[in-house]
């Protein structure tokens, strides 16, 4: 056991580093990234095009993907030594990640040599940004319970519907699709696979005000909109099957939830004082603490062992579907625990304080608890493919779609 | 033997929830969070109209001259439907105050008042981001004017008077204030719940008057306290019996994979867990208004347990309705993140769960009370 | 709202005091009054049937039975009052419970009128004991899903089968029992229920060693047993019926966990230190009895709840369900709590020691959470009974039981 | 970038398994449950037969001089199976000190013996029912002649030698006593674990040895605790895992209403929070592991941080292995119970649950660890 690069490995991170010294500023404690994107926050997605490009010009884009392409063909342990040494920087996150780590592998699998030729180089260079449009307000846990609809007509298909929870949305100009052309055929079988130009007439996009008040993802309306048969992504009936691919890479991609964490709370602790005692001498906030750390350790040293297996060359266990149950949950425990901690005042807001960040944490965690899975159908994912338990007798099994009970 | 209310308490109830419901209160609830607005006027003069504001007020002050179960039950209904009222700042905290240490002379001038609506009253007593304390009160009355700043005071603009916790040369006195004075500056601060207003209140030398003895007023303070907990538990357990309902409703009629999501052992399990919860706090509630109501020894006992249950089962149950109405739990359109963010203002506006779950142990300690 | 009892209430009560006092002996605090069963322990057996017939004979031992079989037609209240009132004298338990409350009511609704005579008064006297004969091996929560077959033979039924978790069963007289009598019918359409003399030849009885090294509970095997149709309880096919009534009736009885709770936790607290502090001292430890305190309140003030529907007269709600699970619960954690309070020699089982109480409490617990309905059973209850929700779609449903999917 | 063992180690763990498994460690251990005796000593033959109480002996003392991680793998091995033998006692605390303290002399005339069997070693610690604490320790070292009682020690019967945490004048000390002295008193104390001896130690004068410097007994036994933990830490996650794994095969072998009990999501949820807290605790534990066997600074951290969540997972998975178990899980026909007790036992045998967590926020107080 050691926590050292390989000699390999070491030279590749000297590498990353040293590009991302010349053209970066390091992060230091008080740099706060913009980590959201906010609706017409033009200057982040400035900022966000002109890192992309520049990442892009020096090959540093998509590094996993073959030269063609824009990459350098880079292993997966690669990947994650330039993730990691990225993420030591103040760059520019939340406009093209969804693009690139769904719509990527999807374009790279299913679209044609001229249509990845066509898209994928302007995807990394950041010119053209891409969403995911899978999700409906009928359709969430049960995603492929969804009813939009793809009607075929001539060479083009007309689609009618409606998807929610769209991340950038209004400022994309793709998106990929799943829709379902069948409603007579079984639930699974009668959806297919698009990707569309969301500048396309009939697309309607319209933000979401969440509990927090902010609105990070939209509502897209299709009207009568025409999708051109060319932009199918596998067979007629095999959307699913795209999709399914796609939605573990979600499952990964929304790993470690963001913001305050045992760190957090023991640096308030050791500040703040309640009742005239430090909070950190109160052994209820210890054992809090305490538990908060070994849960947020586990994690760290679940990736680790992660990393270990893919710099093996071994392909992972299903160690890491854990991630966003544990960090979810705690940061609402945690939210919790800085809000309880200022007793009467915890409910303040201000900017400038030490609790707003906990009380950031406990609106969104009560969010991040259902987005890309909720705890619920997660644990589901634990029990059936990492320990065996048998699914349950399906309502919907043998059923044509629109035969399966609604409730409406 | 009867730890419930009676048949009388069942009606007023009955008819504070039809009330509430036909004036949508939930509804008014939005629009005041969709707004600048902090409270809903037009409510808060029905209420006053039906005549809530005096329930508790003795009659010789124009007061309906009711008990404390009275004030429970309607707690309750405009828990349930998160009415954005300063019913519990002016019900509550002041007027209790009023009722138990008033002089006369200030029970005459101001009872009357609060029953008419033309006073509204709130409680001052936090000055920094810690717990409240003897020992950091720093608010200073002399010589009867008031110096020094609140933070977090509820309803502070709609209020035209407060209670004041105010040091007091080498005392803690309780003292009254008019907020319309000239000397008093408000500022509001932004809170977690759009529907709730709290302020920072800066006193500049503005006239108070102390109120009960001038050397009890910590310890008045946690008379009031007491009393407001039993109070807040049944606004507490109105919201959670609310948050239940709206996710037992909703997992009936949303489906998934061709069932409605009830019919999940997850859910049924989750939801069971709201409704015990919940029950443990209704039966510590009741077991607290029988307290308050028959001023018994086991109140600061009572108080803290009805108010440590109810925290929890209102937490815990927004929190898990949320999660219920997965996705749609989380957007502004629909109701439960009201419910969620009113959970945590009750819980912290009379101080936080673990400053409760200490003053319960400290009761047991004091008391030796056994279960 | 009071705590007092109605004039009427407060008349009973004396009455029944003033008997007690004649005749039992107050529990003090170092009272420890036999609770539990012990193989051959014939002095408690000896003790309970002395204090039955005692109360029998001064018309205390039935009190809401008809006078014709030994009660005085007590109404619920009175009920609650005798048990509150006796609870507080040191009596011999934990021998008649389960005949008295599960076979008395079956007896009194479905026997004839010469058995009622002839059963009865002897089982409200303490003459004959009786135990109940429900769960298999293979039917635990799923209580219907027994296999011990009744086969009719002329004037006789001839079991077979083999019975668990049967308390008592080696001290009684005689057993109500349900068996399947044709598995070629639905699951709960098979079932019949009998009463069975437990001198009958054929049944033996083997008490099951627990997780605690002790044997409160046996097993019951049948051998060819005679059941004469006369004792069948019910229509041939109505045992799910009869059972249903009893297994309620168990579930509200098994009620709350015998031993340590918030005052015990408390006590251990003031009296014992820890690293060198008072434990009570500890603020992790203040919130744990402040936490166990509100349960152990709740689930107090919730029987007085129904206490006041019975009072008034009125059918109690379901809170009663809640019971069980809050309480065995709490046993477990407050059992751990005691271990780890005394650290490094946590597990050393003194008889003398503050700690032994703990111990039992935390293996004991381990048993709560399963006897009488599981944790899992009882808020499935709870879910579809008080809340309302729908029932899942059942794997058994319209089968014949012997074509069930049971693994094996 | 490797916090995995190597083959080798992985295949040291493969053969301990196989070894263990044709042993039938699990049935051995219900037989030690229902005699008098504590542990096997046919078991314990076959072990040190194989070298693994030598393990971590330099070679120059005959043993096989390999490293902590394969102590590891062999611990979680014997975790899996609930082995009854001496091994905690005599390799994870007794060789541990010698190893780590033990002067030149001391280590060639014991060290050997670990090897061959001929010595089997214990640690006393505790006297009260409190933590043991520097202050604590009243058996008292004076002139080479050791006093008092010391209670809750491991395996004191089938031991030889025992490290003692001893008073000496005002240092506290480690030392070493040969426990067939006939001026040591073992009696035997009743524990909820019937496969595993803790007794009552008393010494009346027995010669003592001072094994290394006399004034850090204190801190020399902190850092035992630290290794032991990382040591212990793999024994609960292999039990843990044995708990799940049990618990797993059941749910799919188990029918109810018609379906594997498995299915039911109520038990997968619980399936799933049990893995959940293993892989938590799996991946501290080799967190631990790498900083045991690196001598790592951060090894206080690393060490807590791996008891912590390995005493949580293994009685949670121990626990609900039970409850899924139903009322098989309680009798004690079935193996449920072993894990369970063995769960609390290895839990309370290096000090409780909180007294860790306590020594993991101390640790992060003292180095500023970040994650």
């Amino acid at each position: 056991m050691d926590f050292n690069d390989t000699p390999q490995e070491a030279e590749f991170r000297a590498k990353c580093r040293a590009w991302l010294e010349v053209n970066a500023e390091l992060k230091t404690k008080k740099t706060n990234s913009a980590k959201n994107m906010n609706i017409g926050n033009k200057s982040l997605l400035e900022a966000a095009a002109e890192w992309q490009k520049k990442k892009y010009d020096a090959g540093w884009a998509m590094i996993h993907w073959p030269k063609e392409f824009g990459g350098i063909g880079a292993t997966p342990i690669e990947r994650i030594i330039w993730a990691q040494e990225e993420s030591k920087f103040n760059v520019p996150k939340g406009v093209y990640e969804i693009g690139l780590g769904m719509a990527g592998p999807v374009m790279m699998e299913y679209a044609t040599d001229e249509q990845k030729e066509r898209y994928l180089p302007p995807m990394a260079e950041g010119k053209e940004i891409w969403c995911q449009l899978f999700s409906e307000p009928s359709a969430g846990s049960d995603v492929a319970g969804l009813r939009s609809k793809a009607v075929q007509d001539g060479e083009n298909w007309i689609v009618n519907g409606q998807k929610v929870w769209t991340s950038g949305a209004h400022f994309s100009d793709f998106g990929i699709l799943v829709v379902r052309h069948d409603a007579g055929l079984e639930k699974h079988k009668g959806l297919t696979f698009f990707f569309v130009d969301m500048k396309s007439p009939g697309i309607e996009v319209k933000p979401i005000k969440q509990l927090t008040g902010g609105s990070s993802f939209n509502e897209v309306y299709f009207n009568d909109v025409v999708i051109p048969d060319s932009q199918r992504l596998g067979e007629i009936g095999d959307g699913w099957k795209v999709a399914i691919t796609t939605l573990m890479n979600e499952r990964l991609a929304v790993g470690d939830a963001d913001g305050v964490d045992a760190n957090e709370a023991f640096e308030l602790a050791k500040k703040h004082d309640k009742d005239g005692e430090q909070l950190i001498d109160n052994n209820a906030v210890r054992e809090s603490i305490a538990d908060w750390y070994c849960e947020a350790s586990g994690l760290k040293n679940t990736k680790l062992r992660t990393m270990s297996a893919l710099s093996r060359g071994d392909t992972p266990g299903p160690e890491a579907s854990i991630t966003k149950i544990v960090s979810a949950n705690k940061l609402q425990a945690i939210g919790n625990f800085g809000m309880d901690s200022s007793d009467m005042s915890g409910m303040l807001m201000d900017e400038k304080s030490d609790f707003i960040k906990f009380q950031m944490a406990w609106m969104g965690a009560a969010g991040l608890r259902i987005a890309g899975g909720t705890d619920e159908i997660l644990k589901n994912i634990i029990a059936e493919r990492v320990l065996g338990l048998p699914q349950e007798a399906r309502a919907d099994k043998g059923l044509a779609f629109k035969d399966i009970p609604s409730g409406s | 033997m009867n730890l419930d209310f009676s048949d009388d308490q069942k009606l007023l109830q009955e008819e504070a929830k039809k009330f509430l419901t036909k004036e949508d209160a939930l509804k008014i609830n939005r629009a005041v969070m969709d707004s600048d607005k902090t409270y809903d006027q037009e409510l808060w003069n029905k209420i006053v109209g039906l005549g809530w504001t005096g329930i508790r007020i003795p009659e010789e002050y124009q007061g309906l001259g009711l008990s404390h179960l009275e004030l429970c039950v309607i707690a309750e209904e405009l828990g349930r439907q998160v009415a954005p009222v300063p019913f519990s700042s002016s019900v509550y905290l002041f007027t209790e105050t009023l009722i138990e240490f008033g002089s006369e002379e200030q029970k005459n001038s101001i009872l009357p008042k609060l029953v008419t609506g033309d006073v509204i009253g709130t409680l001052a007593i936090a000055e920094t981001n810690s717990a409240p304390s003897k020992d950091n009160i720093s608010v200073a009355l002399k010589d009867g004017k008031l110096s020094g700043t609140k933070i977090a005071v509820p309803d502070a603009e709609v209020a035209t008077h407060a209670v004041v916790v105010a040091k007091n040369g080498d005392n803690v006195s309780l003292c009254v204030v008019d907020l319309n004075s000239d000397d008093v500056d408000i500022t509001v601060q932004r809170n977690i719940d759009e529907s709730r207003g709290y302020y920072s209140v800066s006193f500049n030398g503005a006239n108070a008057e102390i109120i009960g003895d001038e050397e009890s007023g910590w310890s008045n303070l946690e008379k009031i306290m007491d009393h407001a907990a039993v109070l807040f538990s049944f606004e507490q357990i109105g919201g959670a019996q609310a948050s239940l309902d709206m996710a037992n409703k909703y997992a009936k009629e949303r489906y998934a994979f061709g069932r409605p999501i009830g019919s999940f052992q997850s859910m049924k399990h989750k939801l069971a867990d709201m409704y015990v919860a919940l029950t443990l706090a209704k039966s510590n509630s009741f077991y607290g208004a029988w307290a308050l109501s028959s001023n018994a020894a086991e109140l600061p006992t009572a108080a803290a347990t009805a108010r440590v249950s109810a925290t929890k089962a209102f937490q815990l149950c927004s929190q898990e309705n949320i999660q219920t109405h997965g996705g749609n739990g989380f957007t502004w359109e629909y109701d439960c993140h009201m419910f969620y963010k009113r959970s945590k203002v009750l819980s912290l506006n009379l101080g936080s769960l673990p400053s409760w779950r200490e003053k319960l142990i400290k009761s047991l300690e004091q008391a030796n009370i056994k279960l």
